[in-house]
């Protein structure tokens, strides 16, 4: 019930929203709230159902055999409180700028999170091709929403690179289908391994490789840095906090209940993937001089970072790449809603005019100070907690380069935020006096908070032991079948 | 039947690859329109109604129409004497 | 023996129809400009498809798929007229001249109007 | 005959990729995204097929063809008409900001 | 017997191809494609004779109600060099 | 050449990923399933739609929020743009051809929407007929003709509407406590498998998706034609702004 | 979370050689610097006192890692003041260092199930080593610490020598406390040897005292090679003592660099003996000190560590020890010559005469008084700070220890005089990891302008990458 | 046949086209067509009639249809189509071509707008002839004609206008 209240709620609302605009807009300043509220509470409802054993949800009363099925395990349950809190902090960010005005973006803004909570929710493969098309059509439009040339570039860009990637997820799909004539994650996960080795590897390459280009992995990131520093900020923030982490689940569930018994070497893969991405990531940003740029190559970085942790392929690693695409949500979204509205308040992204801010914005620049340390690995913090679990289970695995690698990223990612964090507080002149108001602040001031909290809390040993419990119980695949099917 | 679907499937991949390779974007939309009509047939004779009869409405009428104006509206490529020529006229 | 007739009936309209249709690609193929093609291209619907379509409607199972062969007839003579007559009619006016003309009566009436 | 339209369906596919990865007009890019899209669709359609099936519809004589490709394909038909669409729509944009379709001018973004 | 008609339609429509590949104008191409789409319309129509199935049928109705479609915005694109006229 | 050989790589992996398994001689998995047993529960005779409205329901929501998103987004990007309206049609032999078809071509559309659960078609399939007859309007008789019978706000809202009933249709079923998109056991009837009335939500259901479709299709196209669009500079305030159509 | 509690000696001592050195820049800071400068500099050195007395208390090596960790960045932040480079070059190896060390710890606990400090299974050893090398400045990892000690302001100076390689220290100590190192002997004394080498060749005063730092630290290491209690209470000792003098050598040169405008040996004025007397006499201290001079607290931690060696018969590194003090001697004549002495009384330049104004003079001086109190202390009290480790330290000092530092120093000083000229004339280029490191960056430079040219905006190149990586993936996975 | 009988003539068309797509002839079918041909009708009977400024009000809509006489008419229809093509396919399998074409005015004697469009259409679909336009005020066609056969004598017209008169017998 809850679950399928999660999907259809955003979904109705969005339906909704055209009619309350086209028969009086005070019912959309009323209405609108509301639903992003709702939105947010049925999300995290979903979240807290799923969390201690599996929620199911059966549509049309069929058993997920013959139906489709919402499924809800602790993997998904991380990534949609992840999506309620990324999506909340967005929404309340363009609420606050633009008021109920650009209607159309809020239809879209709920399609994209009823579709991304289906993409979390779903036990079925092709659904989530589905739910994952709706999101990402969204998401090209949210980045092209702006209409200026960098926008509408970006835009097409990413569409054109991400319906090649949904192709490639069809296929991925379409191979599974034939190859088991049955479409249930479940179900497929049960009858992969007697699955010839050709036909294997064919699924395998495609999820990757549709599933990397959504999210935005090395050899596929292309388009991240065009679309993430061209959208607008809370488009921004939404993209790099939610969008990609949603991907970065798919990728997880299909990769842990595919490939897990049957072709290892995915996870080789994977981790390779992570290590480009994270060395591509961070020399890229490291010679940006456009803030937002800057911001959205070391979101590639970061992808590297959770995919590292996915290639792990063990409960640590997996825990260590959720609790990572957490902490990212929160430091990546704060970010950009700092960074970008600082750019949009002095009009101008280039790092280098930016000089002496801290002295005319102060609560906005300590709030990136906060999330930049944080994102760096700066100790207390719940960046470097996230990087140390990563290490730890590259470590457990053997894998020296990856953990070399980490080293090496975080070594390069605190050079350029460094060059960034100077130049804001190097004494300049030239900008309006006034602060930024109130929400923003709020919101800011809210993710860095939750950055130091973050950071302490996996020091007590029970909240660390919750996440490598999410993991276990993501690679425990056995468990997983026969909660779907058997119910 | 074989070989006849076989021959259909020549002809399918054919009519992409002129799609493919046309060096006008009209050419290539005519061909797609083909294309999309052999695509129906290999979809009855794939025993799929459904889908054929999809194919069929979608690609007659839908994708040339968004094709053509996308196309016709990429044509003008000075817009700004056509916005004051309309801003005369009305 | 009815049975009979009405496959051999059936078949013969088809034949022919196929006829019509070689015919008329070859029409396509051979003719000179855009004007003449058409013709050849009309040619193909009428002679051929509608022979066919015939054909078809007389070996038709079941009166239902004979209504559809029919309806099928039906439309094809009311949509390609149309179709035939706007390529026709858009190829005049976008400018493309006939390689190939002994008598051009509309030519003289657009270019009257024009002056 | 299945085999057959496997490997069609995989060939179109390739065209599909081919007139992507090589054609610098945008048009091109979106007609290859449309065969692309055919490809693969055409590849699930041929995963329901039996040997002398008939289609799905209830007063069947014989085995019937499988019938949940056919309703995967059709929703995959609508998305990939949708992201046609909303390419096209793009494109336009693309052409009123750059003035040409053309793909290796459209290069404002780079590093 | 049904076979030669179907391969004799198919072969036509593949004469009608040649001149969408080589058709000197665009038009040309129109009304090859225009044929083209006729022929392979009856060629659906008669696969259904050779399915047995009247169901088939919905297709080539939908073509032959829909396909002159295609060719009239074509024709308007040609006679105004825009849709929106 | 290096392209097409990259592209022809790809496809030699994926052709021996399918050469690798045997034809299917029968139908296994949940189809087998459904073919015995689709008249039974759902009294539908077309099996795609039996598929499509209720053992998948949810994956036709998710496909008309896909072109619901689409035309949302097609209408954002075009709303600072307006009609060049002109009756510059085709000739008139086009016009009254197309005229006397307009009707037909709409029984058509709605056939194929009513009887989707006995014969090929649905929703989709109509409401993309719907869609080309408005596009075949404005294309033969020019876009102010169109433009003074539907407008834009009532196709939104038809559209709209249409999710609206989906999503209703399929609350329904849960209010029943038999799941989202429950038809039978949610105690739609069932009827007479092959009958006009049968096969309980599946002929609203595609009544909800064919009003969806036939209004965003055509919103899209209807966006899409329009030409005049002010070049605003690139300042974000000017986003959007009022989009009055 | 793993306790933190009050530590061993081991730690005690670094404790208290953190608070003294703190306490001593606090005052001096006071001198050092105006305005908002030094409010910040207070509050930056309460700060990372309080990290080291975190990082020293630690029971657990991440809870140590995260406090170094945090130490570095206060440190950063004061170099950072003088010079933004530097301070970036050493906080990317002190992260650099600290991401090894975690990987190292991150092997430890997974292999023996706790994080608790202390010997660590070989295999780990290497990684925590190399991390803590860094930090600690092993020859070949010290190219960020001469950069960061030159350029660091002075206080900040003071402070990463005195205790933030310490911290490196403590860890190797943790390591592996009483046990036989041969790779921390030979280490220890070629850093003993290549810092003092180094040393002789710069006259950047600040740099000398940087390679010094390297050198000095290469006693320590070599004594915590040795493995005994005795190496153990050497290296500790020496590391308190040399936390002491070397903040004081830092301080005075600091006065010295703010009175002449430069740090340069070649163009001080040379007449600071005259005019700062007081100053003189603190560094006259600490040179001593760190020259081994009897009564001094160097003499004593000196003697301790060449009794560990002689003791355990390591000879090698006990002669190479001998030379590097030599060295030490020649290097602090020339500064403190060419610092204080090498001019004439009534010679040019001018230069402002110490006086007590106020309480910000005074304070400057009293920190270093302070910190040259201790020294005598450590010098003089040996008994006592020696009995600290549990055993009496009397016994040690027999007069041929006091000769061989007397001779060692008078040598050192007779090797100054005739060869002045030869060693003012400064020395380039030298074996280190840094034209490794930038040999490094070449690389890495040229595959960002490769990644650069790759993200070229066009979209079609951007597929065809994608498409190849796809290829290679299924070619892999085939395999 | 009134003006007022258009929306009975297009309903039947609709309800035919509804019986025969649907080939149900049971009551629930029936009575669904029956719903939705009149709701149709409803909704388009005045495209028929487009607004004023679109044509010439003088012309009226056809009167009658004659029934008896399109038993006659369509064979006849057919059989003038199967002539034409055979020419046609004549035409072009001789080994050269001998091609004629060229466009002609064909002036009519119609009067009903809708009886001109059919008849354009008709001459269309016959091989040979393509209607290129339709001059309303003048009634007048305009007919590209692939063989003219002769330059001077409208042959064409001949042509043409056999077919018109059976038209008018038919509509007028």
């Amino acid at each position: 019930m809850i679950l399928t209240l999660a999907v259809i709620f955003p979904l109705s609302s969005a339906f909704v929203i055209p009619l309350l605009h086209l028969y009086g807009s005070r019912g959309l300043r009323l209405f609108l709230p509301i639903m992003g509220l709702g939105a947010f509470v049925l999300t995290l409802a979903a979240a807290a159902s799923g969390f201690g054993d599996y929620a199911l949800a059966f549509f049309g009363g069929w058993p997920a055999r013959l139906g489709v099925v919402f499924v809800a395990d602790g993997l998904s349950s991380v990534f949609l409180a992840l999506a309620a809190f990324g999506c909340g902090a967005s929404f309340l960010y363009f609420y606050e700028q633009m008021g109920t005005g650009p209607w159309r973006f809020y239809v879209i803004f709920f399609l994209l999170q009823a579709s991304m909570n289906g993409v979390l929710l779903t036990g079925d493969l092709f659904n989530m091709f589905v739910f994952y098309e709706i999101f990402s059509l969204a998401a090209y439009l949210l980045v092209s929403y702006s209409l200026t040339w960098q926008a509408v570039e970006a835009g097409l860009k990413y569409l054109v690179m991400g319906t090649v990637g949904a192709f490639f997820i069809l296929l991925g799909a379409a191979y599974a289908f034939i190859a088991t004539k049955t479409l249930n994650m479940a179900a497929l996960a049960a009858s992969f391994p007697q699955m010839p080795k050709a036909t294997l590897i064919v699924i395998a390459a495609c999820m990757v490789v549709g599933f990397s280009l959504k999210a935005g992995a090395f050899p596929f990131h292309f388009w991240l840095p065009d679309a993430h520093s061209s959208a607008i900020t809370a488009v921004s923030a939404l993209l790099s906090g939610v969008v990609v982490k949603v991907s970065i689940y798919s990728l997880i569930r299909v990769s842990l209940l595919f490939f897990g018994d049957a072709l290892p070497s995915v996870f080789d893969v994977i981790t390779v993937l992570g290590v480009l991405s994270l060395l591509g990531g961070h020399l890229m940003a490291s010679r940006q001089q456009d803030i937002k740029r800057l911001l959205a190559y070391s979101t590639v970085a970061q992808i590297g970072y959770i995919m590292i942790g996915v290639g792990m392929g063990t409960a640590t690693g997996i825990a260590a790449a959720v609790f990572h695409s957490f902490n990212h949500m929160l430091m990546k979204s704060g970010l950009f809603i700092t960074a970008g509205r600082l750019a949009e308040e002095i009009k101008t992204r280039n790092i280098q005019d930016m000089k002496g801010l801290y002295y005319h914005r102060r609560g906005m620049v300590l709030a990136f100070t906060v999330l930049a340390a944080a994102i760096v690995g700066v100790p207390p913090l719940n960046g470097f907690m996230s990087k140390w679990y990563l290490v730890v289970a590259s470590v457990e695995k053997r894998s020296f380069l990856a953990a070399l690698a980490l080293v090496f990223g975080t070594v390069i990612s605190a050079s350029y935020y460094i060059r960034v964090l100077s130049v804001f507080y190097t004494p300049g002149e030239g900008f309006s006096e006034h602060e930024s108001r109130r929400p923003v602040l709020a919101i800011a001031a809210l993710f860095s908070a939750c950055c130091v909290v973050l950071g302490l809390l996996p020091f007590f040993t029970p909240i660390w032991e919750l996440f490598v419990e999410v993991g276990s119980k993501a690679l425990n695949t056995k468990d997983y079948i026969a909660a779907v099917l058997l119910k | 039947m074989t070989a006849f679907f076989a021959f259909v499937c020549v002809f399918l991949a054919l009519t992409a690859l002129v799609a493919s390779e046309a060096e006008e974007v009209l050419s290539a939309v005519i061909s797609l329109s083909v294309f999309g009509v052999l695509m129906a047939m290999v979809f009855v004779i794939l025993q799929a109604p459904d889908v054929a009869l999809t194919q069929a409405v979608i690609n007659s009428g839908l994708v040339t129409s968004f094709f053509l104006v996308a196309y016709s509206q990429t044509q003008k490529p000075n817009l700004l004497e056509q916005k004051q020529d309309i801003g005369d006229g009305q | 023996m009815i049975q009979e007739m009405r496959f051999v009936v059936a078949y013969l309209f088809m034949a022919i129809g196929v006829f019509f249709s070689l015919t008329s690609v070859l029409g396509i193929i051979r003719f000179p400009d855009v004007y003449t093609r058409i013709h050849a291209g009309t040619k193909a619907l009428t002679g051929g498809a509608l022979f066919v379509l015939a054909g078809g409607a007389i070996l038709a199972p079941s009166w239902q798929a004979s209504a559809k062969f029919v309806l099928i007839i039906v439309f094809f003579l009311i949509t390609n007229p149309l179709s035939s007559h706007a390529i026709a009619r858009a190829c005049y006016r976008h400018g493309i001249k006939p390689e190939l003309i002994y008598k051009d009566e509309y030519g003289e009436k657009i270019s009257n109007k024009k002056e | 005959m299945i085999k057959i339209s496997y490997a069609t369906a995989i060939f179109v596919f390739c065209i599909g990729l081919y007139t992507i990865l090589s054609k610098r007009n945008l048009f091109k890019t979106v007609i290859g995204l449309t065969i692309m899209e055919s490809g693969a669709l055409m590849l699930i359609v041929t995963a329901g097929y039996v040997h002398g099936g008939v289609p799905p519809l209830i007063p069947m004589e014989g085995q019937a063809v499988n019938p949940l490709p056919h309703a995967f394909t059709l929703t995959a038909i609508v998305i990939g008409a949708s992201d046609v669409a909303l390419a096209l729509a793009l494109v336009i944009k693309v052409h009123r900001r750059y003035k040409t379709v053309d793909l290796d001018k459209i290069r404002g973004l780079k590093e | 017997m049904i076979y030669v008609i179907l391969w004799g339609l198919m072969l036509a429509a593949l004469g009608g191809f040649y001149r969408v590949v080589v058709g000197p104008t665009v038009p040309d191409r129109i009304v090859a494609a225009d044929a083209m789409t006729v022929l392979m319309t009856t060629t659906l129509a008669t696969l259904s004779i050779v399915f047995k199935n009247g169901v088939f049928l919905d297709i080539a109705l939908a073509f032959a109600i829909l396909a002159f479609a295609d060719v009239l915005i074509m024709a308007k694109y040609f006679e105004h060099g825009e849709l929106h006229k | 050449m290096g392209l097409l050989l990259l592209c022809l790589g790809i496809g030699w992996w994926l052709w021996k990923g399918v050469a690798a398994m045997e034809d299917p001689e029968f139908i296994i998995g949940p189809a087998a399933y459904y073919i015995i047993n689709t008249a039974e529960e759902t009294g539908a005779a077309n099996i795609v739609a039996a598929i499509l409205f209720d053992y998948r329901g949810i994956d036709t929501l998710g496909e008309a929020s896909v072109i619901y998103t689409t035309v949302c987004g097609v209408a954002m990007l075009f709303s600072k743009s307006k009609y060049k309206r002109s009756s510059a049609g085709l000739s008139f032999i086009a016009r009254r051809g197309v005229s006397f078809l307009v009707p037909f071509l709409l029984l058509y559309g709605s056939t194929i929407i009513l009887m989707g659960h006995m014969t090929p078609g649905g929703g989709f399939q109509g409401g993309a007929v719907f869609a080309t007859v408005t596009i075949l309007l404005c294309i033969v008789f020019g876009s102010s003709f169109e433009m003074s019978r539907i407008k834009p706000k009532t196709k939104e809202t038809i559209e709209s509407l249409g999710g609206l009933f989906f999503v209703f249709l399929g609350g329904v079923g849960l209010l029943a406590g038999a799941g989202f998109l429950a038809n039978t056991a949610a105690g739609f009837p069932r009827g007479q498998v092959g009958n006009f009335l049968s096969a309980g939500a599946i002929p609203l259901l595609n009544i909800a998706v064919g009003m969806k479709v036939g209004a965003g299709l055509s919103t899209i196209f209807y966006s899409m034609v329009r030409v005049l669009e002010l070049e605003f500079g690139e300042q974000m305030s000017e986003v959007e702004g009022n989009d009055k159509n | 979370m793993r306790a933190m509690a009050f530590g061993d000696p081991v730690s005690m001592v670094f404790v208290a050689s953190a608070t003294v050195l703190s306490l001593a820049v606090l005052l001096y800071n006071e001198w050092y610097f105006e305005g908002k400068e030094r409010k910040t500099f207070r509050f930056l050195t309460v700060g990372c006192w309080i990290a080291s007395l975190g990082a020293l208390f630690a029971q657990d090596w991440l809870v140590f890692v995260i406090f170094v960790e945090l130490v570095s960045l206060t440190l950063w932040r004061m170099i950072a003041f003088a010079d933004p480079k530097a301070a970036l070059i050493y906080l990317l190896a002190q992260l650099g260092a600290a991401g090894i060390m975690l990987i190292g710890v991150a092997g430890v606990s997974l292999e023996t199930g706790s994080l608790a400090m202390g010997p660590v299974p070989p295999e780990w050893r290497w990684f925590l080593l190399f991390g803590l090398g860094i930090k600690t400045a092993f020859p070949g990892l010290h190219f960020w610490l001469p950069k960061a000690h030159g350029a660091a302001p002075t206080p900040a100076s003071a402070l990463l020598s005195g205790f933030a390689v310490k911290l490196g220290v403590y860890g190797i100590a943790r390591l592996g406390t009483f046990a036989s190192a041969p790779e921390l002997l030979i280490i220890g004394s070629a850093m003993a040897l290549f810092g003092v080498s180094m040393a002789l060749m710069q006259h950047d005063a600040k740099r000398l005292l940087a390679y010094h730092t390297v050198s000095q630290l290469g006693y320590v290491v070599s004594a915590l090679g040795v493995g005994t209690l005795l190496g153990v209470a050497g290296a500790l000792y020496h590391s308190l003592a040399h936390a002491l003098f070397k903040g004081l050598l830092f301080l005075s040169v600091g006065r010295l660099e703010k009175a002449y405008g430069t740090k340069d040996l070649r163009r001080f004025g040379g007449r600071a003996a005259w005019e700062m007397p007081y100053t003189f006499i603190v560094f006259i201290v600490g040179a001593l000190a760190i020259s081994g001079f009897p009564g001094m607290s160097g003499f004593v931690s000196k003697v301790l560590i060449k009794e560990a060696l002689m003791e355990k018969g390591m000879y090698p590194a006990y002669w190479a020890l001998q030379v590097a003090s030599i060295g030490t001697v020649i290097s602090f004549c020339k500064l403190g010559y060419y610092g204080f002495l090498s001019g004439s009384k009534e010679g040019e330049g001018r230069m402002a005469r110490e006086g007590f104004v106020c309480f910000r003079d005074f304070s400057g001086l009293l920190g270093m008084v302070f910190l040259a109190a201790g020294t005598i202390f450590l010098g003089l009290g040996a008994g006592a700070a020696t009995s600290f480790f549990g055993f009496s330290a009397s016994g040690f000092f027999a007069r041929s220890d006091v000769f061989s530092s007397l001779f060692i120093v008078f040598l050192g000083a007779g090797i100054f005089y005739l060869a002045k000229g030869f060693l003012a004339s400064g020395f380039k280029g030298a074996l280190t990891l840094e034209a490794l490191l930038s040999e490094a960056l070449q690389i890495l430079a040229s595959v960002r302008s490769a990644l650069v040219k790759m993200h070229s905006g066009s979209l079609r190149f951007y597929l065809a990458l994608a498409v190849f990586a796809a290829l290679a993936i299924l070619c892999y996975l085939a395999r | 046949m009134k003006p007022k009988k258009a929306p009975i003539v297009l309903f039947v068309a609709l309800f035919l086209f509804w019986a025969l797509y649907t080939g149900r002839l049971d009551f629930a079918g029936l009575a669904v067509g029956g719903l939705l041909s009149t709701l149709i009708t409803w909704a388009t009977w005045r495209i028929f009639s487009p607004p004023a400024h679109e044509l010439p009000r003088n012309i009226a809509p056809p009167l009658h249809f004659n029934f008896v006489w399109s038993l006659m008419f369509f064979p006849l229809f057919f059989w003038e189509i199967f002539k034409a093509t055979t020419q046609v396919a004549l035409l072009t399998l001789r080994p050269r071509l001998y091609l004629m074409p060229g466009i002609v005015r064909v002036k009519t004697n119609l009067k009903h707008k809708t009886s001109l469009v059919v008849l354009a259409n008709q001459i269309t679909l016959t091989p040979g002839t393509v209607t290129v336009d339709i001059d309303l005020a003048h009634h007048e066609l305009y007919v590209h004609s692939l063989n003219l056969r002769t330059l001077d004598e409208c042959a064409v017209c001949k042509d043409v206008n056999r077919l018109e008169d059976r038209l008018r017998r038919l509509l007028e």
